[in-house]
């Protein structure tokens, strides 16, 4: 079937092996730039693999398996300390949350709670940020760290009193759960801090071809507008290339902004975008995560992006 | 009185891939309580076979085997055996292979050390009690068998080849231990043997059998006095009988 | 008397060696019944957070029209096939040597122990790097789970072959090589299928993790993507086809067990 | 000619009976400081993402000095041991059922089966929903992984056991119970090891899976950590620790079993 | 003529828990090629395990055996044996057994078949050809690890009660038959058992052994010409080398 293995969009033009993760915002541009042929325009012979985090990827990138790839928020120290560049901001996420037990009001009421996490995951990132606002720190709660899969079966089961998490988790948890409470969500945060998910390229690509990273970004371009476009289809698009019905990505689309490529390099040119990846450097290192990192400049291609 | 030991028609086969091959073909036999038979025939007659369902190890596929009038369904301890092959337990010393049936019987612990001490010396094993059978010669394997069948002092005893692996001296010291407490304790024997000797000299009647099928061949009263003495052994009465086993076995 | 009490069994050799076990059979049906009736009971009553059997069922039959199952089937299966039959085939002689050669068995075999404590999920970053991503990391992988499995048996097995049967042999003039293929082999095969059947599962088992390797199709890879939606009948339907598709290759080895092993005595 | 051609061998039992075999040690020694020379050249070549061995024995005497490695071993350990040891404790029994008893064997095996081939990963939710988030649950996780793992093996050892040794023991007035004690164990020892040793890898290799559920500590949760941060020497001195603590702990059953199996004549 | 074996103060120990056992004291021994001599003694004389170390199966503690004048390394198949236990392969069928030494000696398919089935033949296995060892009687398994021996012709045999759990007309015609191919091929035998009449009716000589330790008690000189008939079974000099012979075993 469609879904079924990597797809070859257009036989001609430069060979590039792109990755993407499997959900709907990690796949909607590839699943579209594949289907509407916007690969093929552009020159890029696009074969388009499926993986299920963006450390994979990256570690594809660095054995020469893969020329492009996807990452979500909680993978940008990856760039930050030089392991790939960032060609195109993705979208920016509003699906996380912090949500407790029913008779937890606030941040503040989570003070020795037990509060599941998946460490890394953009939920524990705004879970810290939440935090950081009421005054609180990390050892003030009791964290348990597990799988995000794992997190909906303890909230629901109410062996957590909170938890850092996202839709569609939430959602699911809500079935079984439906007193829980929101403590605190992206927009409470934005647009100082937020969380971009992004595309990369390999290092030595950037160099080495610029024309096939310019191309690749020209496709990225055109398949952003199309999916602000046309939602729905955009959504059909990706449930046919996941296999995944396309009520459940639906649900996650609500959560995304939909942003046109205008507006990204608009956000681009007045420094926006870089000031999210400083924001989210700053984060890592108060984590504990990067001791050092980059200048945003230094791994962020924005130029490239607008001038594409 | 009543037999102790009743072959009823037992009719033994195996399966094999295309046929059934028939091991023992309708044997009826009456063992009295008491007495002693031993079981002579060719090789692959079904004497094992006999004896494996007699002890309950084997169903047979028709007829039945009766034990004090009731039919076997399994093995039990009244029923004490000696296998062709020693089957002694690899991993325990003959001390312990022989204390086994004592510890099921619940025996406390110094009665059956010193029960299988007797036995032990009784066959010759004394300086070997600890050892591990791996470390037996064949012949000495053998006695541990002995001994650990007799140790649970079972009224039958049912006996396949079990001094085949002696040197002729031991073979018949046992020979002589075994009529001793025979005879003092009215235990029943049926005892496999391939030496026509051996058989004539243990027995109150001889069991021959015949192959392909295995079948009942005859059997010869021996009516020697007990005890049996190195004097009955070379009598004329002894040759005569042997002879005439030596014909039924081997006389077409 | 006789006559009455005549009992008919077969004797020695078990039913089981020929023809089909229908009462086994039947007992295995009241198993799954049964376990399928323990499931409804359960989820049910609401207690566990499993979906109902007909969620499920019904899951099954979507994924069975669009094909979707038969590509993942047919992906993941020619990996383990692939990944557990050259661990196994190189598990044999490896663990003779092991079990013959002293040296070599100083030699390998802590590495074969440590690497055995390894979970297959921390070899993935290492096999990535070396082989990329294509099939030969995720092969690897289950390969590397099926041989640690089961070497250890095979180890084991040639060092309890009985000491006789190799004596009986080199007498016979047979050298190393025949003996191990014409006695050692026969001699240890209860141990090999042990190792074999041990090795199935860990195959099976690490198929998740193998598929987390840039995956495109496969019942592990798709129960990875539900999982980011938590779509637990699509999560089960996986389990399930893992799950029975391991027990039918099983199955077949145990079919293949009985008649390797007719020579031995059974219980 | 006699005197000059002795040959002075100790003869029928093997020297790893008794004392400590030195050479064997002494290769073992050799076999290690090959690896580490290798894994050494690989990464100064550059070739493979690996750290060099002094930067993770670095890190390694970092986590010793701060006691994290020392805490991570002990709640680590506590689990595997606990998991492994009922594991195998109930394998025991439950492979003699299904040896000894068909109806079980009809009714169990099949799932038995079907469980081997499913990944611990999956099992976790459903522990976390019935079994909550603390120590109950990882302790299952790799109980199950190391049952399932042995249970096969004691399962073949009761079915391989040599009915002769079963029919003398029926003989000596033996009921099901004492012959499962007193034969059935014994005889199939080296089976059981063997199931015992593979429950062992099965144990550790499921630890990382096992603290994935709200673990605090552990040599497990401190790789996944780790594994964020792509901090290399610490997820290398997570996994020889693993290594090594499996790798001890199979060296003490490897006594155990000779011990257990002096009764059987060797290779 | 130079031996074709010989023992040269052969000393063989066992190591148990706390001491060294003896199982054979500086055996001293010479076997002319060609030439037939049987081994008695009491059981775990030390019988088996002297013919263990000539097969090479065992090394000894101290001394050597010499095989055509080169010291045993290990087993050859030029050394036939049949094991006190038989020793088949459980997984092979009888003629599979039988053939095992011939495809190892790289004969065809169809010459080993023909020269298994005139072994399997001779020991009467005919309709066992295709038996798996399990099905076979105690009698039968003796009888197909003899086959098996004799298939690859070896110009040594070293045989270990090879014949005792045959039915006494079995063992009657394989002694006759082991004796003519003896007489015919000029082989080397050596042959423990435990039957004195067995000892004298086959042997050029008859090595007597003693126990504890196992050691050479004395070597009797059997003298009767050859062929060996009943004729010859039943002369007063049999008569008298047998008492001999049991004299010597028997007396302190
Ligand atoms: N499990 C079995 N399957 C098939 N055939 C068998 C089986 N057990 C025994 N037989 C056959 O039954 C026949 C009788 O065997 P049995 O062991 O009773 O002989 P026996 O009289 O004891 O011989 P021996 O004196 O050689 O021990 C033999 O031909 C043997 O091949
Ligand atoms: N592996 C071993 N470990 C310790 N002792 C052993 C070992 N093998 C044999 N022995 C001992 O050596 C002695 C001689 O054994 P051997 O098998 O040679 O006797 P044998 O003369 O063949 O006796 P039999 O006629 O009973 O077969 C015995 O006392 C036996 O206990
Ligand atoms: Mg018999
Ligand atoms: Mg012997």
């Amino acid at each position: 079937a469609f879904a079924a293995s990597g797809i070859r969009a257009g036989a001609a033009g430069t060979a590039a092996r792109i990755g993407y993760n499997g959900d709907f915002w990690g796949a909607s541009v590839a699943g579209v730039a594949a289907d509407q042929g916007f690969y093929a325009k552009h020159g890029v012979d696009a074969d388009i693999k499926v993986f299920t985090n963006g450390p994979i990827q990256v570690q594809a990138l660095g054995a020469n398996s893969l020329e492009f790839g996807y990452l979500g928020p909680g993978a940008l120290w990856l760039p930050a300390s030089g392991k790939a560049k960032i060609i195109a901001v993705n979208d920016v996420g509003f699906s996380d949350r912090v949500i407790a037990q029913a008779g937890i009001t606030s941040i503040a009421g989570l003070k020795g709670k037990k509060v599941a996490i998946a460490a890394g995951t953009s939920g524990d990132m705004l879970l810290r940020l939440a935090l950081r606002k009421a005054g609180m720190a990390m050892t003030d709660l009791d964290i348990v760290q597990m799988d995000p899969s794992t997190i909906v079966a303890a909230f629901a089961s109410k062996q957590v009193d909170a938890a850092g998490i996202w839709y569609p988790f939430v959602g699911i948890i809500q079935k079984s759960v439906p007193d829980l409470v929101e403590l605190a969500k992206n927009d409470d945060f934005y647009p100082q801090t937020t969380f971009p998910s992004v595309f990369i390229a390999r290092n030595d690509l950037v160099e080495g071809n610029p024309d096939l990273v310019r191309n690749v970004v020209r496709a990225i371009k055109d398949a952003q507008d199309f999916r602000a476009a046309n939602q729905d289809k955009a959504i059909e698009i990706t449930s046919k290339l996941l296999g995944i019905p396309a009520d459940q990505l639906k649900t996650e689309a609500g959560y995304g902004r939909f942003m046109t490529s205008a507006e990204l390099i608009k956000l681009t040119k007045d420094g926006t975008v870089n000031g999210w990846f400083s924001t989210m450097n700053d984060l890592f290192k108060t984590f504990g995560k990067l001791e050092t990192s980059l200048d945003p400049k230094d791994y962020y291609l924005g130029d490239q992006y607008i001038s594409a | 009185m009543a037999p102790k030991i009743v072959f009823d028609k037992v009719t033994r086969r195996f399966d094999l891939k295309d046929n059934a091959f028939v091991a023992l073909d309708r044997l009826s036999l009456d063992i009295a309580d008491g007495e002693f038979v031993t079981v002579v025939g060719p090789s692959g007659c079904g004497k094992s076979t006999a004896l494996n369902i007699a002890a309950g190890l084997l169903k047979p596929s028709e007829g039945t085997v009766l034990v004090d009038g009731k039919a076997v369904e399994g093995p039990g301890p009244e029923r004490g055996m000696i296998f062709q092959q020693y089957a002694l337990f690899p991993w325990l010393t003959v001390r312990q292979n022989v204390e086994f049936g004592l510890r099921i019987k619940g025996e406390e612990a110094s009665r059956r050390r010193q029960i299988a001490e007797r036995f032990i010396d009784l066959v010759g094993l004394g300086d070997f009690a600890d050892a591990l059978p791996k470390t037996l010669s064949g012949g000495m394997k053998q006695r541990c068998a002995i001994a650990r069948a007799y140790a649970v002092d079972p009224s039958i005893l049912l006996m396949d080849e079990p001094f085949g692996a002696l040197d002729a001296l031991t073979r018949v010291q046992l020979q002589d231990q075994l009529l001793d407490t025979w005879s003092r304790e009215r235990r029943t024997v049926m005892f496999i043997t391939h030496d026509v000797d051996e058989a004539v000299y243990l027995a109150n009647r001889v069991i021959v059998m015949a192959a392909r099928p295995g079948r009942l061949k005859e059997i010869i009263d021996v009516g020697l006095p007990y005890p049996r003495t190195e004097e009955i052994r070379l009598s004329a009465e002894f040759m005569s009988i042997r002879n005439r086993v030596w014909q039924a076995v081997y006389h077409q | 008397m006789s006559e009455a009490s005549k009992t008919t069994r077969s004797g020695g050799g078990s039913n089981e060696d020929r023809g089909i076990d229908y009462r086994g059979l039947a007992l295995n049906l009241c198993g799954l019944v049964a376990g399928i009736a323990i499931w409804w009971v359960l989820t049910a009553g609401g207690a566990v957070g499993l979906p109902l059997p007909p969620q499920v069922a019904s899951r099954f039959i979507d994924l069975i029209a669009n094909g979707q199952l038969a590509t993942d089937i047919m992906s993941s299966l020619a990996r383990v096939m692939t990944g557990f039959l050259l661990g196994v085939i190189l598990a044999i002689p490896v663990g003779f040597v092991m079990g013959w050669y002293k040296v070599a068995r100083s030699l390998i075999e802590p590495y074969l122990q440590f690497f055995r404590m390894i979970p297959p999920l921390a070899i993935i970053p290492l096999a990535i790097v070396t082989m990329g991503i294509d099939e030969t990391p995720k092969v690897f992988v289950i390969f590397l789970a099926s041989f640690l499995a089961s070497v250890v048996a095979t180890y084991q097995g040639v060092i309890s072959v009985d000491k006789t049967m190799i004596n009986a042999a080199r007498v016979l003039g047979a050298k190393d090589m025949t003996i191990f293929l014409r006695v050692i082999i026969p001699a240890s095969t209860p141990f090999i299928l042990v190792g074999v059947r041990i090795g199935l599962g860990s195959a099976w088992a690490t198929l998740v993790a193998a598929e987390l390797i840039a995956a495109q199709t496969g019942l592990g890879f798709r129960m990875q993507q539900a999982q980011l939606y938590y779509d637990l009948p699509t999560i089960f339907v996986s389990l399930i086809t893992i799950g029975l598709l391991g027990l039918a290759m099983d199955r077949i080895l145990l079919v293949i067990e009985r008649r390797l092993t007719v020579w031995q005595e059974r219980v």
